[in-house]
């Protein structure tokens, strides 16, 4: 048998959008904590190639490493826009740190309704929307892995200065902030 | 003093405090939220085309400036725990959105700077054939699009009373003035008679206009007195 | 500048069909010798990944290794085998009604991002993309022959409500903001 760190490779490879943990488990019928070392792995022995493992949550994506942009990006069609408008940039501030959360969160936050902006947002797949499991009414919203690549980061963490904004928001904001 | 709140589309009370704020420099607290009230006021009265939801953010936020502008005008005032608790939540509340709006300029800036990844499209190169859907008919695309014309959002009817029309502190400033010099000095209560509170903050905010521009002069009688006004000596 | 075998992986892996020599010589402005040479390092290089480098003819694609075809069959069965999601079947009743349109346009209507959900109904063969005449970068969808076929029509016209819904998701189209 291959090794299972290569055949999440190869799955993401020809799946191409980002898959859950979840379904990786159900298709190479190993549990979650393996696929998750075997992800690290993976990660791992990427380095030295154009390809690079974007990570959040419980979904996995293979992409080209942003060193690489400039020679993929004619072959990319459906240009993306690198402006964020300040409220857009304001509320997937609040998502990616928050997140999941309902609008009405977001509204509190922010002292305003953004629905709109939430509208935005979700038009470029910066976040992505699930139906709320307290009360299916409503949505709560969530930063993609889009937001990741729009980045050019793999994960998270890597942002500069990202555990410093953690802090100091988590000073004002007493539970825990959202898994990423 | 020539107001660039004018030109600026603030968005929403927070945003439009915070950003007052920020251009003087000063931090949050009491005291630069007693020095921003003016600016605020100014900013709402230029307000137009907002929803009523939105007319009533502003004021609540404006009631809140309010009590502590009088505060510091009236240091003997007492607030009750429920208006220390929203003086108090007011700041909170800035401050929280002022930590965010910092680490949103940071992602803003940092996608700005640098490239994205780009991923492949699923299943690239792969023929599938035609996969054809179960429970796929005319009947049913028909309905689907139905409701997703349905569901498309309405552009915003413009709210039947705007915030101009709710606020006319102008107006109401008029009307003090009359009201006053009738009675030449009563109790505040009795002068900023209001029918609801968005009238009720109009004329209390009418009235700290007048105490500013030294038309009135006040008194408050004991620690917990009613607070009387008097037409100042010309 | 970096390593010319790398951005060539990079291309490949973007790419997904078969790449000439000719046309990664002109995208990565180097000579045919030159992508030959970094082609073969490239080849080396993935010895030890899931993936590998197929030459067909003077073209060249970046594929999955033969030992993960059990992995990737098991992936592509339960792709093949989901039926449509309430999203898929959405946007193939806009691209019904409202086709040929934009993938921004389908965005708009519905208020989310399309992209995968579209890569879904085309892999299905339900609808079809072209370049898009009015603006070379991006791709026109509209329902495929074989779907109007298999929903029993001649033409798409021939679908309930045609001409008023199509206007209807039109006029929301012309209101279009400019992208935020």
């Amino acid at each position: 048998m291959e090794n299972l760190s290569k055949r999440i490779e190869a799955i993401l490879f020809i799946h191409g959008e980002p898959v859950t943990i979840e379904r990786l488990s159900k298709i190479l019928e190993a549990d979650k904590t393996q696929i998750r070392q075997a992800s690290d792995e993976l990660d791992k022995n990427l380095t030295g190639t154009a390809l690079t493992l974007v990570w959040k949550g419980d979904s996995l994506q293979l992409a080209t490493r942003p060193n690489f942009s400039k020679d993929v990006d004619t072959l990319v069609k459906e240009e993306v826009s690198r402006d964020l408008s300040r409220a857009s940039a304001e509320t997937l501030a609040i998502i990616a740190y928050r997140g999941p959360l309902t609008r009405s969160e977001a509204d509190y936050i922010r002292g305003v309704n953004s629905s709109y902006t939430l509208r935005n947002l979700l038009i470029r797949g910066l976040i992505e929307r699930k139906s709320n499991p307290k009360d299916g009414r409503t949505y709560i919203y969530q930063a993609s892995l889009e937001f990741l690549k729009f980045l050019g980061l793999g994960k998270i963490d890597e942002l500069p200065e990202y555990a410093e904004f953690k802090q100091k928001l988590s000073a004002f904001l007493t539970d825990k902030p959202a898994e990423n | 003093m020539a107001y660039k709140v004018k030109t600026e589309k603030f968005e929403g009370p927070f945003d439009a405090l915070l950003s007052l704020i920020e251009e003087k420099k000063l931090l949050i607290n009491e005291v630069s939220l007693s020095k921003v009230y003016e600016d605020y006021l100014a900013h709402i009265k230029t307000i137009t085309d907002i929803s009523r939801a939105e007319a009533a953010a502003f004021l609540t936020v404006g009631a809140t400036l309010i009590l502590i502008k009088s505060r510091t005008l009236l240091p003997t005032l007492e607030l009750t725990p429920e208006e220390e608790e929203s003086i108090e939540e007011l700041e909170n509340r800035l401050k929280l959105l002022k930590e965010f709006r910092m680490f949103a300029k940071h992602i803003q800036e940092f996608g700005r700077r640098n490239t994205p990844l780009f991923s492949r499209e699923a299943f690239s190169g792969f023929e599938f054939g035609f996969l054809p859907p179960e429970k796929i008919a005319p009947a049913v695309l028909r309905s689907l699009v139905s409701k997703i014309i349905d569901s498309i959002p309405k552009p915003d009817l413009l709210p039947e009373h705007t915030l101009a029309k709710v606020i006319t502190i102008e107006e109401k400033t008029k009307e003090l003035i009359n009201r006053i010099q009738d009675q030449l000095s009563g109790p505040l209560k009795k002068v900023i008679s209001a029918k609801d509170k968005v009238e009720l903050i109009v004329g209390f905010l009418a009235l700290l206009e007048l105490i500013k521009q030294g038309f009135f002069e006040v008194e408050q009688k004991g620690l917990f007195g009613d607070v009387e006004l008097k037409k100042a000596p010309l």
